[in-house]
């Protein structure tokens, strides 16, 4: 379970989290939502470890990460799905799934069959450069690398964007699928609310750095989600 | 003065002395001694005609008093009298071999000999030593004689030729023969065609310029000389052709090893690396360091001692790479400028550091007799240090290409330069990359140091020499290109040579940069550009 | 405006890269005044396509043709912007270390020669124009904010803004509602239309329900060429389209 | 002016020395050598019964910081003389700082001549007081018909070479038969230009080369000749600015034979050199410190310096500028060297052989002192030149033909 | 254009202290107190035209993110074009006496003055070269250069290639700019004496004046929306080719401004220091330039004039104080500022909040390496 207490994240001088403190539960998708600039990535950054946060605390699996550097979150089984995709553009796709390989013992050192199965055109672009692929196949390249580290939390962020419709519903079906195997906890941020909808069990609304809305899906009224997300 | 009057006053009284001696009597000892007399310690003249009549006198104890003269163990009393000194430290008479008891280091002065004198000893020794009983003195001395080309050497010759059973020894002893045979005085046409023949055949610069000498001449023998005059500048051009692709491969592998490790720190990691001469730097004075103590504590092993640098050298300036990355770059990655800046204050500090260590001198470097001297293939030199310095350069780049391309390591180097914070999420330990990145290409300079100090100076400055070359190869091969580093370092080392005959070395250089400069217009991502959407973007 | 006229014309363009085919002799005719929706699977071409009309990637075979006969595959990227041509990029690229307001300034339509702007001086005109789109973007309580500090969703807002400072006769729009709450992406759809009224535009758009807002003719790019046209019902009725875009 | 006795109880003596950058390597050991003369000055109770005192600067191989430094010594520090230079280019550098300034200068290198300033004294070899009697030994003990003039491409051997050509063409050297090379500073390699060398020297007539190659390049020109196999009995090569410290850097058993001339080695055998190579070692507390020329070439400086400030009694630089000519003071070599009227002084002329140890066997020695010429008789527009400071001509580049002062001419 | 507070304060310090200077050695007696000898005003009057240097690669990196490792070449061609016009008013009073040629054209036994030595006789024709000649390299290099798209690393090298071939080429005796010795032994100025204390003064008080000039040129064009372009260039040079401009143009425009007021710097440095020669070409001396920027602080144009002064001043005064360590000490100055001060000494005080010249890419660095 990671727990998000009390957390503060400044850029600079500017505030981006004000005591922004959520759970996510193994097993479960957790989504957050809101409209540009509330902060989302910024969570999902103080999560990674991508940005250093200035107060509260961040706890996974019991133990403490906020101080910990990125990739010894990573060693803990933590990916990440970074808005901007920010796959490595001279590496091949070959190569870029290979660097989840660093968390991983040496004998499971392998690509999974099944991610191939999930993005085929991955499969036949092995050998093509990160950088040259359409935006949409590196978004493909950024999820199916972080699948390749065998994560036990995912954070999603804004994966579905810039995908053809088939694929999100893939996506869609992967996600329920991991959450169904109930060994990782996923963290999703989402624009697309008919996509969230479907799959998360609680969801987490933001405004300007703050949590406004929280709860399972069942418990919130669709429509005051809907309007805290419009201008 | 004094001394210039005494040898003034040794000649006029020696010379005529010799002179009757030498033709009066028959008597071997007495020649010998005469010849020894001549040979007094003041005058070099006096020295070099002692030492041609005692080759000439065929005397058998001459090999050995010019041997120990050309070695420096020829010794003289103030009463002329020679002495040799034994390996022991102790005298003997040179005539007789007699060891001297009562001679001591205060009675004696050393035999000095000057250029002159040595070309003396060479020629004499040369056809003293036809008779040699290994084959390979006998070449030796074959190729002394046919360089003094003396027609006195020419009885001994016929005598070694009768006798010569090795082909290579003979066909050396023939050209030899025919070298002396075209100074010769009176020598039949004939003869004298034969000559030219077997020195056409022979072929090289040392032929031609005999051939040439009679080739101004009018007669038949002087028509065959030009004639092989033309057909040897015929084969000499090829070679020289040849010869100027090795200089350009040699200089072009010097290059490339001083611009491989910057391939790594500047052109993987994009730190652009001021102090990467220093590195290279270091590496040389590792190698000093290294001859010194095994100099002093395993001399057995000195010869090898440049194959024990190498690795310690990597391991040195690596170490002082790892140091540098952990306490300096690694706070300025992303910050280009700051790197410039710090690596060229590290620069400066790591100069005067190893002027204050060492002392602002060159210091000596040996180069191991299996690396000196150079190899003959044809008209072809091929100098032996720089032979091993291409193929170990070769090596070096390969293994460098390997262990980027094909080893996790280096996919995780490469996956953290092109994006550190998201190597870091996928689990790379990037301060530890970084490091080891950074450690790898100051380590490979370091060993681009071992060297260059067989070919340059081993002073502070030495990696300031080579900076600017390095950054031009690197950028000019293409950033973050192995293989283009390697063809840039190459292209732009046989350019150079082929140039520098033709416009001088000021000229070939300036017109290098320039099309350098020409060149990147056309290609503004050097050699092999990194293409596609990302580099574009 | 008549429907004859044609401002974009182009035909049997192909685009290789090591290769591989990115645009296949792709033919395709854009009216003035038209809006133009375009969707295609990830990879099928799309902003190849857009980088070749902006000049960004030269096509191997084929020809552009712009308003009267201009042939787009002659110019290079400025001459080809001061003809009218305006493009948003997929992926948001901004002045980043420039303000808001300068990334519009800079946008702004008018003389791009090096001695005006040495010497151009901020108008009325000018500040109020980078105003109204400032109030359009929902970015002018951010003005005076580096765009690097910019959150993704507000980049997007900024490049918009920049397209429309342009006030080009043609507008490429690469994916302009990417990241945008459903609200926002209704807001973009009549943004687009209302500017279409002057002008003409070419989107390209993975969200169904923005491509159905826009109510426009829809191209389907597929491995680098055509695949079906039509009106948006038409083609998401079509099984081609289905198997290798929408998905079931 | 600088006027040492208003500093009070020391007199300064200025030492303008690179101790960082190119020239580090050569002029490091001068600075030292200026330290040690002055620290034994200061044993035998300094000057005019006052201490000296060394000041340091380092302008770092930076011609226009050498102007500035030699400025600062003069009007910041107010040195009674100063020490240094080593390139050509420092000296002309400083040149109009010290003639300005009335500042007195000590050069010890070996340089082209050409120059004759009342502010400075010429302590190296004009050219012939080394090239020329080199040349003349090649030509008489080896025969040599042949030459490669080799230098690096600045004015030094630019002259020199100029200088030789007169002459051998006068010896009746044929224009053939002189090969002229020029390489760039820091020239680091030497495979075509060795090359080009050897197939000169294989003309079928004895060759030699004649190397004004400088500082760095001459590593790698010597590495670059034992590997082709050059010997000093085929080709020998006669070197003016390689001396012991240079070859302290170079694996010398390859070379044997190879020539170097200067008016200094040292492998001099006289009671004084013994002495002072002692001390050196002492000083340096550095067992295989070499001496070399310029540093004989600041001792007799500075000892003509020492006696001049005393004949004048003052250090009043106009005084002792015209107190030190004429005065002479014992060499390294066994001699005495007196300055000039010209600013130059009188020097032997040595060759010496490289030995496999790195020292020098000397093979020739002119059988007198070698007055300089510092205005060049084979270059027309000097051969008319003398330079004579003493009152009442007081110039520098006096024209014996027309009588004129051209240039130099101090009120 | 509304200079801020920063820019005034740094226009009325030079100025100030460059006529204090050449008062204080004019009006006071020498050994008097308050005497400036003319030892800090050739010292003080060389550090301003570094400054130039300085100027002219800040705008150009900092504004252009033209990393220009060759720069000092402007600066040393203009100062040939100021000492062939000295050479040519030496005269008669040459070693030689020769009216005609310069002493080394003598010595190397020239007959003729090489026809581009034509016109120096005449002082506006050796200024007008000393901007014409920077410029029509500047122009013909950069037109080259950033048509064909040279940008980065690459560009870099080049202009550093430029230097260093015309470091070997000055370097020829061949040449006719007299070979390594270069151009000395100068004597007057305009009629006169270079050496003159009242001549250094007024040349001191000149050079401020026109490091002020220039200064103010500089901030004319970067605070002009033709500098936001530039900026934009700077950092996302394709994007600006999107809307229409063209970045090669832009970028020409500032490199041969840049390279003129390089040249005027070095123009007014060899009457100062009294000798040019081809060591000004060495690619250190670009290098150091623009070390001198990054010390001050890259972008702010305060920053370069600072940065050159301070680092220029920290040589002179090592060089006599340590003579022996000094390199340690300025080395340890460059490490001390590129870790602690990111943004140069001008980091320290900073004001103009919106010139960020950082790309946001170092906030990115931070985060992970932290
Ligand atoms: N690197 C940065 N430096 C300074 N401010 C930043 C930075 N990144 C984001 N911000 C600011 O922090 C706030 C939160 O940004 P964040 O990226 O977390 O938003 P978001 O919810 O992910 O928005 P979007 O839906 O547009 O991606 C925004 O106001 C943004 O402008
Ligand atoms: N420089 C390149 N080298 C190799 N392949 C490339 C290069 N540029 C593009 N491609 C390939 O061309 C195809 C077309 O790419 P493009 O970006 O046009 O697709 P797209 O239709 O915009 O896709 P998306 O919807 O994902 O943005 C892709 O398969 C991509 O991998
Ligand atoms: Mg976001
Ligand atoms: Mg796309």
């Amino acid at each position: 379970m990671l727990e998000v207490e009390k957390v503060d994240l400044h850029y600079g001088a500017a505030i981006a989290l004000r005591q922004v403190s959520i759970t996510v539960d193994v097993g479960a998708v957790t989504c957050l939502l809101g409209r540009n600039g509330v902060g989302k990535t910024s969570m999902l950054r103080a999560i990674v470890g991508a940005h250093p946060i200035s107060a509260g605390t961040i706890r996974w699996e019991g133990e403490n990460i906020s101080r910990l550097p990125m990739y010894e979150r990573a060693r803990r089984g933590v990916a990440w799905v970074p808005q901007g995709r920010d796959v490595f553009p001279l590496l091949t796709v070959k190569e870029n799934l290979e660097t989840g390989f660093a968390v991983l013992p040496r004998g499971e050192r392998k690509v999974p069959d099944e991610i191939f199965d999930l993005f085929p055109i991955l499969k036949t672009m092995l050998r093509r450069r990160g950088g040259d692929l359409s935006g949409g196949q590196q978004q493909q390249l950024s999820i199916a690398r972080a699948l390749v580290m065998k994560p036990r939390l995912i954070a999603l962020d804004e994966p579905t964007e810039g995908i053809q419709p088939s694929i999100i519903k893939d996506i869609g079906r992967v996600i329920a699928l991991l959450r169904a195997r109930g060994d990782m906890a996923i963290l999703l941020v989402e624009q697309y609310f008919d996509f969230a909808q479907e799959l998360a069990l609680t969801m987490v609304v933001m405004d300007r750095g703050d949590i406004v809305l929280a709860g399972r899906q069942e418990d919130l009224d669709e429509a005051d989600v809907r309007r805290r997300l419009s201008v | 003065m004094h001394r210039i009057i005494a040898l003034l006053f040794l000649i006029i009284l020696v010379l005529p002395a010799s002179r009757s001696h030498a033709d009066t009597t028959d008597d071997a000892y007495d020649e010998l001694s005469a010849s020894a007399l001549a040979i007094s310690p003041s005058s070099f003249d006096s020295v070099r005609q002692g030492v041609e009549q005692l080759a000439v006198s065929g005397d058998p104890r001459a090999a050995v008093v010019i041997g120990a003269l050309h070695d420096g163990m020829l010794f003289a009393r103030d009463d002329h009298l020679l002495f040799i000194q034994q390996p022991d430290g102790s005298y003997a008479d040179a005539r007789t071999g007699v060891p001297a008891k009562d001679v001591t280091d205060d009675d004696v002065k050393s035999v000095r000999v000057n250029n002159a004198v040595r070309s003396a000893i060479d020629a004499a020794l040369g056809s003293l030593q036809l008779f040699a009983p290994d084959a390979p003195t006998r070449l030796q001395a074959a190729s002394a004689v046919f360089t003094s080309h003396d027609p006195a050497a020419l009885p001994a010759l016929d005598k070694a030729l009768a006798k010569e059973t090795n082909p290579e020894v003979k066909r050396r002893m023939e050209q030899a023969k025919a070298a002396a045979l075209l100074s010769a005085p009176d020598v039949s046409q004939a003869d004298r065609l034969a000559a030219v023949a077997t020195l056409r055949a022979r072929g090289d610069q040392d032929s031609r310029s005999l051939l040439s000498a009679l080739a101004g001449q009018t007669g038949p023998v002087a028509d065959a000389a030009s004639a092989a005059v033309v057909s040897i500048d015929h084969v000499l051009q090829i070679w020289s052709l040849a010869q100027s692709v090795y200089y350009g491969v040699s200089l072009g592998s010097v290059l490339l090893l001083a611009a491989a490790g910057l391939a790594i720190t500047f052109g993987v990691m994009g730190v652009i690396n001021m102090a990467h001469g220093e590195m290279v730097m270091i590496g040389a004075y590792v190698t000093f360091v290294v001859q010194q103590l095994m100099h002093a504590y395993l001399p057995s092993l000195y010869g090898i001692s440049l194959l024990i640098a190498v690795p310690m050298a990597f391991l040195v300036s690596g170490g002082v790479g790892v140091v540098v990355e952990r306490s300096l770059i690694r706070w300025l990655y992303g910050r280009p400028l700051e790197t410039l800046l710090a690596t060229w204050g590290l620069s400066l500090v790591l100069q005067q550091v190893v002027r204050s260590l060492f002392g602002a001198n060159n210091q000596q470097v040996d180069t191991p007799g299996w690396m000196s001297g150079a190899y003959q293939l044809g008209g072809l030199t091929l100098t032996w240090n720089r032979m091993y310095i291409i193929l170990f350069a070769f090596l070096v780049v390969a293994a460098l290409m390997a262990a980027l391309r094909y080893t996790p390591l280096g996919l995780r180097m490469r996956a953290v330069t092109q994006n550190r914070r998201m190597a870091a999420a996928m689990g790379i330990r990037t301060p530890w990359i970084d490091a080891l990145t950074f450690g790898l290409g100051s380590g490979i300079a370091g060993i681009a140091g071992v060297a260059l100090s067989q070919i340059d100076n081993v002073s502070p400055n030495l990696g300031q020499g080579y900076i600017i070359d390095s950054f031009m190869v690197v950028v000019f091969g293409g950033v973050g290109n192995l293989w283009g580093t390697t063809l840039g370092a190459l292209t732009l080392g046989i350019v150079n040579k082929f140039l520098e005959p033709i416009a001088g070395a000021v000229l070939a250089k300036i017109v290098v940069l320039v099309l350098l400069i020409l060149f990147v217009q056309r290609r503004p991502r050097g050699m092999f550009p990194l293409k596609g959407r990302a580099v574009e973007a | 405006m008549s429907d004859t006229d044609t401002l974009l014309y182009l035909d049997g363009v192909t685009v290789t890269f090591d290769g591989f085919r990115a645009l296949n002799a792709l033919s395709l005719v854009l009216n003035e005044g038209e809006m133009r929706a375009v969707i295609g699977p990830n990879g099928a071409g799309k902003t190849t396509m857009m980088d070749v009309i902006t000049g960004k990637t030269r096509p191997d075979t084929g020809k552009v043709v712009f308003s009267k006969g201009t042939d787009l595959t002659k110019l290079d990227e400025p001459a080809i912007a001061s003809l009218g041509i305006g493009r948003k990029f997929q992926k948001p690229t901004v002045f980043e270390p420039q303000t808001v307001w300068d990334n519009l300034l800079l946008a702004l339509a008018g003389d791009r020669g090096t001695r005006f702007m040495m010497f151009a001086r901020e108008t009325a005109d000018e500040k109020r124009r980078i105003e109204s789109i400032l109030e359009t973007t929902r970015l002018t309580e951010h003005r005076c904010r580096r765009a690097a500090d910019l959150s993704h969703g507000q980049k997007q807002w900024l490049e918009i803004g920049m397209l429309l400072a342009q006030e080009p006769q043609l507008l490429l729009v690469d994916e302009p509602v990417a990241g945008m709450t459903d609200a926002e992406t209704a807001q973009t759809a009549v943004l687009l239309r209302e500017i279409n009224r002057t002008r003409s535009v070419v989107v390209v758009e993975h969200d169904m329900a923005f491509v159905r807002a826009l109510d426009v003719k829809v191209t389907v790019l597929h491995e680098g060429s055509v695949l079906s046209e039509g009106s948006i019902d038409f083609v998401s009725d079509d099984p081609k389209v289905i198997e290798v875009y929408l998905g079931r | 002016p600088a006027d040492a006795q208003a500093t009070g109880g020391t007199i300064k003596v200025g030492i303008l020395h690179s101790l960082s950058g190119t020239m580090a390597i050569s002029e490091t050991t001068l600075k030292d050598v200026m330290l040690m003369l002055i620290e034994q000055q200061n044993k035998k109770g300094g000057l005019l019964g006052k201490k000296l005192e060394a000041v340091v600067v380092d302008p770092a191989s930076n011609w226009p910081l050498f102007a500035e430094k030699a400025r600062q010594l003069i009007s910041v520090d107010k040195v009674a003389a100063t020490f240094g230079c080593w390139t050509s280019v420092s000296r002309k550098s400083v040149l109009p700082v010290f003639e300005e300034l009335n500042g007195i200068l000590f050069y010890p290198v070996q340089y082209e001549g050409q120059e004759c300033s009342r502010n400075v004294f010429y302590t190296g070899a004009a050219p012939n007081q080394q090239a020329i009697p080199a040349v003349d030994y090649l030509m008489k003990e080896n025969k040599v018909k042949r030459w490669v003039l080799a230098g690096t491409d600045y004015v030094y051997p630019r002259t020199t070479n100029q200088i030789l050509e007169a002459y051998l063409k006068m010896k009746g050297v044929a224009p053939d038969d002189i090969m002229i090379n020029y390489t760039p500073f820091g020239q680091s390699d030497w495979q075509n230009i060795v090359s080009s060398i050897k197939k000169f020297g294989s003309a079928g007539k004895k060759t030699a080369v004649v190397s004004t190659i400088n500082g760095d390049a001459n590593v790698p020109f010597y590495k670059e000749l034992g590997n082709q196999g050059i010997k000093a009995t085929d080709i020998p090569v006669v070197a003016f600015s390689v001396g012991e410290e240079e070859l302290a850097g170079v694996d010398t058993k390859p070379l044997l034979g190879h020539l170097a001339a200067w008016n200094y080695f040292e492998s001099v055998d006289t009671k004084e050199n013994k002495a002072f190579i002692k001390e050196w070692k002492a000083f340096t507390k550095n067992p295989k410190r070499t001496t070399n020329d310029p540093m004989e070439a600041h001792y007799i400086g500075f000892n003509m310096w020492v006696k001049g400030v005393e004949k004048a009694g003052t250090t009043d630089p106009d005084a002792v500028i015209d107190a030190l000519i004429g005065v002479s003071v014992p060499n390294l070599s066994g001699g005495y060297s007196a300055l000039m009227p010209n600013h130059h002084i009188t020097k032997p002329v040595l060759i010496g052989e490289i030995q496999p140890d790195g020292q020098f066997n000397i093979v020739s020695e002119t059988p007198g002192l070698v007055v300089a010429q510092e205005w060049s008789p084979y270059v027309d527009d000097t051969k008319d030149l003398i330079g004579d400071w003493r009152a009442p001509l007081k110039c520098g580049a006096f024209n014996v033909k027309t009588g004129t002062c051209t240039a130099g001419k101090k009120a | 254009m509304t200079l801020d507070r920063t820019s005034t304060i740094t226009l009325v310090a030079v100025m100030g202290a460059a006529l204090l200077l050449a008062l204080l050695n004019q009006m006071t007696a020498v050994g008097s107190a308050a005497h400036v000898p003319t030892y800090m005003i050739a010292l003080a009057g060389k550090y301003l035209c570094f400054a130039m240097l300085a100027l002219a690669v800040d705008l150009v990196w900092g504004f252009a993110g033209i990393l220009s490792l060759g720069h000092a070449a402007f600066f040393a061609l203009g100062g040939y074009a100021m000492g062939m016009y000295l050479m040519r008013q030496i005269g008669t009073r040459g070693v030689y006496g020769n009216a005609m040629l310069p002493d080394f054209m003598v010595f190397l036994g020239w007959k003729e003055l090489p026809w581009y030595w034509h016109g120096f006789e005449w002082f506006g024709f050796a200024i007008l070269m000393a901007i014409v000649v920077p410029a029509a390299l500047a122009g013909v290099f950069g037109w080259l250069a950033f048509r064909s798209r040279v940008t980065g690393v690459y560009l870099s090298i080049i202009t550093q290639a430029l230097t260093y071939a015309l470091l070997l080429a000055f370097f020829r005796n061949d040449m006719g700019f007299g070979g390594n010795n270069g151009l000395t032994d100068f004597k007057d100025i305009l009629g006169f004496n270079v050496q003159a204390d009242s001549t250094r003064s007024a040349l001191l008080v000149i050079s401020a004046l026109l490091l002020c000039g220039q200064f103010l040129l500089a901030r004319f064009v970067v605070d002009s929306r033709f500098g936001k372009i530039l900026i934009a260039v700077r950092d996302t040079e394709s994007r600006t080719r999107f809307l229409g401009y063209r970045p090669e143009s832009y970028k020409l425009v500032v490199w041969v401004l840049s390279a003129v007021m390089a040249g005027i710097g070095g123009a007014l440095y060899v009457p100062q220091v009294g000798i040019i020669n081809p060591s000004e070409f060495a690619p250190g001396n670009s290098i150091e330039a623009v070390i001198w920027v990054a010390v001050g602080g890259r972008g702010t144009l305060v920053g370069a004039i600072l940065g050159a002064i301070i680092v220029n001043f920290g040589k002179t005064w090592f060089t006599g104080a340590l003579p022996e360590v000094w390199l340690y000490a300025l080395g340890a100055m460059f490490i001390f500022v590129s870790l602690f001060l990111p943004r140069g000494v001008m980091g320290l005080f900073r004001t103009r909040q919106t010139k960020e010249p950082e790309p946001p890419a170092v906030a990115a660095a931070h985060e992970v390496t932290g």
